[in-house]
């Protein structure tokens, strides 16, 4: 087992490496992505020791063996519960859960829901590359109409979910949505949750580049990213394009979204606090530009500081003697 | 008022009694019950309880499917079940008459408030025409009083509505009941007024039909049924006692053996489900023994978060029923995989799929030791009282915690809710079985075994230096990374059996319940049934029958000498509140010819469903 | 077993009742539900031969032993599922699903989320009493902050989940919320959901009298409704109020609703079709007034047509050998 | 071309042969492998085919665990199992070389391509140094091919890139060892032309490669390693035969089970999990056989759609492996309580949890058996063959459809995958067995049972007149509404109980699959160690030893007479996939001084396992 020295020094990148091989996919996004957490950890100098990355099962949810921290790799779909609990029991504990579209949003979604709901504070971050890996490529969730492969020979006619309007629907008050090769945005971002206390949810869209190789293309590609990407910042415009030509402004009297020039007078600020405006960000797609970034980020008390100051009300009790004497007993003296 | 019982030298003597307390939801039975179950206890007689609640939440009042009924067996000896056959009814309406009257003995009592035969009642209960005026309860002592308006007439004086008077007439049947066993009321009062400290009239309305019933005994011109008795004390040990349900045995066992094993905290992660929700109301109020509980999105989540909490170094406890529990499948083997002290409660009740749920049942043994995909061991005990909740309970923490495994407890129904005395253990004599978290890094690794139990460490994260990654997917027995190789996975699977095997050599033989160690029949039982064979047993020794009692409370692994103790038996006999279960594996375990006494109607064995059995055989 | 006698004869309410005693405690809101579904059924004049209702587990869920149609009580959450499989055997029938806040938001959540996600076409009925009933009390994911019940005397510290807001997040296309107390209005929306094709989702606020009563009394209580409720309709002003003086409009240049007099200019008119208003509306809480009625109706073909559609594609092979000798086979003469 | 074969009057002969291909995922050891086998097929040979694919998805080339390889048995006579160990081994590179030598017979041959052991490949595979230069193969027969400059050669007229004609290395390898034994190249040129219809010069390239593969061992002047063999024909039935896979037998299976059933629909639901997803992957392309396939959001939901499809009156059917079916388990319950035909096929994986998802195993047994919550019988078989899958699927749909039961099929990661010839049926020949729904309203309750097979009537939703309520609570026998009566619910479990157990009536009685009806030892098997037991039974017999072989395809209930039959041994000796679970169900049942042969490798066994367990005993 790895017996990771502390030192006094600086934690860089590599120091979060465990000394196990990393077996995804030559090419795999995922790659991209311990990188950036191993990067984000790195520029935070989280304590190993302190931090835990918990997961379902997948190839994202391999994750927790390639990090030198603790680390578990539960079951599918249920690693919100297992994290939940960690929590519950050390809420002094640094809490990931690393998920897939399928993992998080498939079997796992009703445990997404409810920690969500809850507001758990865990980061949560969603590898989806709209297809189950592990399992050698069917259809996931949020998969688009027409996605052929093993188990949908003639092409999916199921509608996709998506991730961040489903965060949203679910309550979240934390949602952000960024990419695999875009190092800095990743960076960024991941950081962004670690602050947030309580449930932060951040989606990822990952290449799988075995099973659903390029799918992001359209998004991510280097050539129409500038254009097909709007990266919001709180306070700031939301401005896009190559040459940051373009802008969104809210359509007058309506409820949404619409592309202006960059100089004209009512383009719309982000506010990360709205929620109503970041069911609209979540909501972007083709041919409008897709939202990246922290949509929203709106933080309140987390479950389980409230369970600890609902329970600091009650003074601890050390004698048992006392609880099991409590109610009505009785004397029975020697037998007649 | 002591006195008063004392001063009638004519009163009969019984060893022990049944009386069932019976009416509609509304008319306070419960209550009625268990301050009856009090003054029982405070006079020193032993006692065994079970309430029977409507399956339907609250159904129209009057209707048979909303009666609800308390049941007490109390005496000197032999109280070891609520009683198979009631020697007193107490029916407040036409509805609990109907429904409870097949279990009221022949010459038996039943105890009737007239007023409450009026038509719309009797109707409600499905009687063409009154029963008290025909002779259909000519096999009964049938005592007719209008105790509405006896009621009405005590609590007059303090002014209440007819609504409120009506409320109290379970007190006056109460302070009938205490005069015929010759019991004092005192507690009853104190109890009255503390209920009722905001409501004084209400509290000395209470008292008056108390007394008022109490008196009516004492004073009304006897018809000859109406006679008192008494009950002699029960030889007991001597200490403080209290009454304990299977539910608070569990809840203050948890909470004992998280402070034995030295473990700050409890997470207690449930999902409501009948009958084991209780479990849940219960610890919900114990935070400050270290307990925190969480009411999960599903019983997934609820096993989930547990193991979570285990992970993290908590006593991690999950508890459902028999659906429930089916659910946790899945992550009771990552449990077992990952080797961690998990605890899981599972209140049997009757299947399967929703079956009936306030039944009792006791077949979920097999899902317990073999519901499991892969091969995938692990601990199973079963309580046999409501006092052995606590026990086990202490001795599930110490299992799960010595040997890092999950450990399923196996409780029922009927123990949630019956109720005994129970003598207090004190702290300083609980057993001590302190946990050590792994802290040293020099040679970690997190599989590596303890040569003696083969348990792996436990180590908290936070712990520095002891980083580490565990999952799901077979480990290398050396390093603990995941591992495809065949011979490590067969060494694997090998220790995971060979550490569950080898609690036998950590828990207490096998001994004989009741009788000798050899002869023609043993009767082997676990769970619930306890009382039921243990009386049954006593009753056909009584007679001459060579027969011993045994009862199994490590159902996996079994005691390392089970296998010699059956086999200096002729016969074996399995009563099982099940088609035949725990007979199944011990004829796999022994090639012993076992025989199955299966039952299988939600209801606890009678006395006499067993007895019968023995008599047939020896 | 009831024999239903049919005859030529409309059917009456009564004749969509079954045989069975109705065993829901007296006063509970359920009684109204399953009168106005009974009142629906017979203005649609359903065949009961055709209906199916399955549900989970919880008292909502025992509804359908109380309807002389088809009838399915399955287990604890799971009723979405179920209800999926009898669409993929009979698209044919015409399949309610029955549920309560436990059964279809806690361990049924992910069910719900997919079957909406899908756009089944059933009918999701789900009443919300905010407790969990038949367990006797303890409160649910969508109880109050500060519920105290069996398992948190101390009360609830977990945020609710807002039914029609989970939802819309899901991606359901009929998402409508009534009262069981307001036969007309609960009746009418019952009928708007059963005409939508796909998966309609109604929730219910019902009152249970023995564990959480009075919980809705503030937007239900009579007095109150006119100005705790806007009843919302396609293509008609938002106004409510006892005297319908009030009316909601966006606030100019923002993303959220306001109180106005009904006589301002810029009163928002109700589009059914319009997701984003759907959201404003589901999320109205007081002093806000609750949102009632058909908050989102916009359909497009049902999950079970697209799979037929597609099957339609492929001509019906009658030929099993032909199956079984697909590829490459040879024949083994007399053994030599 | 088959004149060349036969003009080599000096080939030895063999009666069977185990090859395997191993390479680089990349290297196309799979195509080259069916290839073969199908060549194989056509010239009138048995065979027993496993692929064996790396764990990892996609690894990186030249790695240990990104080995892919491909194993085939051929021959005239004993070919049962893929085999035990190889005489042949092609290995590409380093990598699989390392890898797969292990199995290679001592003066086994290897076949490598030499130019792929270079420093790289070397150092991936962790040589430090080359072990052609050194005698580390002292114990075998090297043969040592430049086989990608002969393949580059080969194709060269085509001008490929260099990388195109690196990947018809595999062609060049198959076309050495189709020559060795003499077999045909012409249906693998016609594959090759069909599949690269739209690159005609890849086409041509490949059987460029083929070809010259060949000619090198027809003309190569020799070294005395590369010799030709001839393996004789198999002596099978006559008839148009194929091959088929376990998956596609159970695929088939169905659909040939959905007709003879003449029920109109099939629907499918399942979630990808491995091993288990091939049978969604195969039965999603049968639409037109009246097959629906859908993919849920979790195995829950898959088992719920299928049992609501059962209970609209379709066949309804899902498939899992392990955990999956783990997560099941709850809805089993419902589908037993509610008594709706229901199919469900575990793929058996190595467990618990996660285990090594890509290793057989057969532990499954006591979860499909014994699992469940409550009293809760099923009917479990388990196909022995990949041929037998075909039928085992048939009988499934019969029983769930005339016993009104959930079915569970234990199939396992190593039937999912292997590949033997098969007898292809006519239609014709199928067994029919219509089911009829209930159409009729007179006297109908849902309950109601048929009183030889006790099931109860399949209604379809639609049926006028015939509108019914059913759910997971008790229902009264008679009525079949709720019912919480004592009696009643004893009479159900009893009823639910008889009913599986009167299946043994109506299936074939337990025969001896090899050897006498009695004698000193019965060994006793079930599901895919079938080969393997049958050949060592067969050695076994051959060296004079009394004993025989009998395989269980029926495992609840157990064929009527299974009794009688091990009986009639005086020891039984029972192989498992797994840590001894049929052993103990054996012995529960009848007492049976049963032993375990456990093989929990994540490995099929090997006949040498178990003849020499055999040897031990007799
Ligand atoms: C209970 C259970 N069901 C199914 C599986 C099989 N399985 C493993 S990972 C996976 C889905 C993986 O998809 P995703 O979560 O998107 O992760 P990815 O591999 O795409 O990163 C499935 C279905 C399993 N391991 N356990
Ligand atoms: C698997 C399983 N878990 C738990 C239960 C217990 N249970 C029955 S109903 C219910 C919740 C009911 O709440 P809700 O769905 O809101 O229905 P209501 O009773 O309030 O109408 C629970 C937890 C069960 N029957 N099955
Ligand atoms: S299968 Fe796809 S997601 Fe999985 S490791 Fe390979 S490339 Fe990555
Ligand atoms: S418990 Fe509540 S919801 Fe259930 S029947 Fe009674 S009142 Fe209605
Ligand atoms: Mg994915
Ligand atoms: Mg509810």
């Amino acid at each position: 087992m790895t017996v990771t020295t502390i030192t006094d020094a600086q934690l860089a990148p590599k120091d979060y490496a465990s000394d196990q091989e990393v077996r995804w996919c030559p090419g795999c996004g995922d790659y991209a992505i311990l990188k950036a957490v191993q990067k984000a950890c790195a520029e935070m100098q989280l304590q190993r020791e302190r931090t835990v990355f918990v997961s379902g099962i997948g190839c994202a949810a391999r994750f927790p063996y390639y990090m030198s921290t603790y680390g578990f790799h539960t079951v599918h779909g249920r690693a919100p519960a297992i994290a939940t609990g960690i929590k519950l029991a050390n809420p002094e504990l640094d809490v990931w859960v690393m998920t897939g579209d399928g993992d998080g949003l498939s079997i796992g979604g009703n445990h997404m829901l409810h920690v969500l709901r809850r507001n758990v504070d865990l980061n949560i971050v969603l590898f989806n590359n709209e297809i189950y890996g592990l399992t050698k490529g069917q259809y996931s969730p949020t998969s688009r109409r027409g996605t052929r492969s093993p188990s949908t020979p003639f092409g999916s006619i199921e509608n996709p979910v998506s991730a961040c309007a489903f965060a949203l629907g679910a309550g979240a008050r934390f949602v952000a949505r960024s990419i695999d090769t875009q190092q800095a945005h990743l960076v960024g971002v991941l950081k962004r949750a670690h602050a947030h206390r309580g449930a932060s949810f951040v989606e990822i869209l990952q290449n799988c580049v075995v099973f659903n190789d390029g799918v992001f293309d359209p998004i991510t590609g280097k050539e129409v990213a500038g254009e097909a990407q709007v990266l919001v910042e709180h306070g700031k415009p939301l401005v896009f394009g190559k040459t940051k030509d373009k802008a969104l402004r809210l359509k007058p009297g309506t409820l949404a979204l619409e592309v202006v020039a960059a100089t004209a007078a009512d383009v719309l600020v982000h506010d990360e606090t709205n929620r109503p405006l970041a069911q609209l960000l979540a909501a972007l797609e083709p041919p409008l530009p897709t939202a990246m970034g922290v949509l929203y980020c709106n933080p309140m008390e987390s479950y389980e500081h409230d369970v600890y100051a609902q329970r600091g009300a009650v003074p601890a009790k050390t004698d048992l003697d006392a609880l099991l004497n409590s109610e009505r007993t009785w004397e029975v003296g020697g037998g007649e | 008022m002591a006195t008063s019982t004392i001063s009638r030298p004519h009163r009969e003597t019984r060893d022990s009694v049944v009386i069932r307390f019976a009416g509609d939801s509304g008319d306070g039975m419960q209550v009625t019950g268990s301050q009856f179950t009090l003054e029982t206890a405070l006079a020193g007689s032993d006692f065994s309880t079970f309430p029977d609640f409507p399956a339907e939440i609250r159904a129209p009042t009057g209707t048979t499917f909303g009666v609800s009924a308390f049941q007490i067996h109390f005496g000197g000896t032999d109280v070891m079940t609520p009683g198979d056959a009631v020697d007193v009814l107490v029916a407040m309406n036409p509805a609990a008459l109907t429904v409870e009257l097949n279990d009221l003995k022949v010459g038996g009592t039943v105890i009737v408030d007239t007023a409450a035969f009026n038509e719309r009642n009797l109707t409600k209960a499905g009687y063409a025409k009154n029963p008290l005026d025909d002779d259909s309860l000519a096999r009964y002592q049938v005592l007719k009083f209008d105790i509405t308006k006896l009621t009405a007439d005590s609590v007059k004086p303090h002014g209440l509505s007819s609504r409120e008077a009506h409320l109290c007439r379970n007190m006056w049947a109460l302070g009938l009941l205490l005069w015929m066993y010759g019991y004092e009321r005192a507690a009853t009062v104190d109890w009255l007024k503390r209920k009722f400290a905001k409501k004084p009239v209400i509290a000395d309305a209470n008292i008056a039909a108390l007394n008022a019933g109490h008196a009516f005994g004492e004073t009304a011109e006897m018809t000859e049924h109406l006679v008192g008795y008494t009950v002699p004390k029960a030889e007991v040990r001597p200490g403080r006692y209290r009454t304990i349900s299977g539910t608070e045995g569990l809840a203050w066992g948890l909470v004992a053996g998280l402070r034995a094993a030295g473990i700050e905290k409890m997470v207690f992660a449930g999902y409501p489900i009948t009958p084991a929700s209780a479990l849940l109301h219960t610890l919900a109020s114990l935070r400050a023994y270290g307990v925190v509980t969480f009411q999960a999105e599903d019983e997934i989540a609820a096993i989930g978060a547990a193991l979570g909490a285990a992970y993290a170094g908590s006593l991690g406890v999950t508890s459902s029923s028999g659906p429930g529990i089916a659910l946790k499948t899945e992550m009771l083997g990552l449990a077992i995989a990952t080797e961690l002290p998990l605890i899981v409660i599972d209140s049997q009740r009757a299947g399967p799929s929703t079956g009936m749920p306030t039944k009792a049942e006791q077949s979920d043994l097999f899902q317990a030791v073999l519901g499991r995909n892969a091969d995938a061991p692990l601990a199973v005990l079963a309580p046999t009282t409501t006092a052995d909740c606590f026990d086990i309970a202490i001795e599930a923490v110490r299992i799960a915690t010595k040997f890092m495994t999950p450990v399923i407890v196996l409780s029922d129904g009927y123990l949630a809710h019956a109720a005994e005395p129970w003598r207090i253990p004190s702290e300083a004599d609980l057993p001590r079985f302190p946990v050590s978290y792994r802290t040293d890094p020099e040679g970690f690794q997190p599989f590596l075994r303890d040569h003696a139990t083969l348990a792996r460490p436990w180590v908290k994260p936070g712990t520095p230096r002891l980083e580490h990654r565990i999952g799901g997917l077979e480990r290398d027995y050396d390093s603990g990374h995941i591992s495809y190789d065949p011979d490590n996975h067969a060494r694997m699977t090998k220790a995971r059996a060979d550490k569950i095997a080898g609690i036998a050599h950590d828990i207490p033989l096998q001994a004989v319940a009741l009788g000798e160690d050899h002869g023609k029949l043993a009767v082997v039982g676990w769970g619930s049934t306890f009382g039921a064979i243990q009386r049954a047993v006593q009753i056909a020794r009584d007679e001459g029958r060579d027969v011993a009692h045994i009862h199994v409370r490590y159902l996996s692994p079994f005691p390392r000498n089970l296998a010699d103790v059956l086999k200096r038996y002729d016969r074996v006999l399995v009563p099982e509140m099940n088609n035949g279960q725990l007979v199944k594996l011990i004829r796999a375990e022994y090639l012993i010819d076992a025989q199955s006494l299966p039952k299988v109607t939600g209801k606890p064995f009678r006395v006499t469903d067993i007895a019968q059995a023995i008599r047939k055989i020896v």
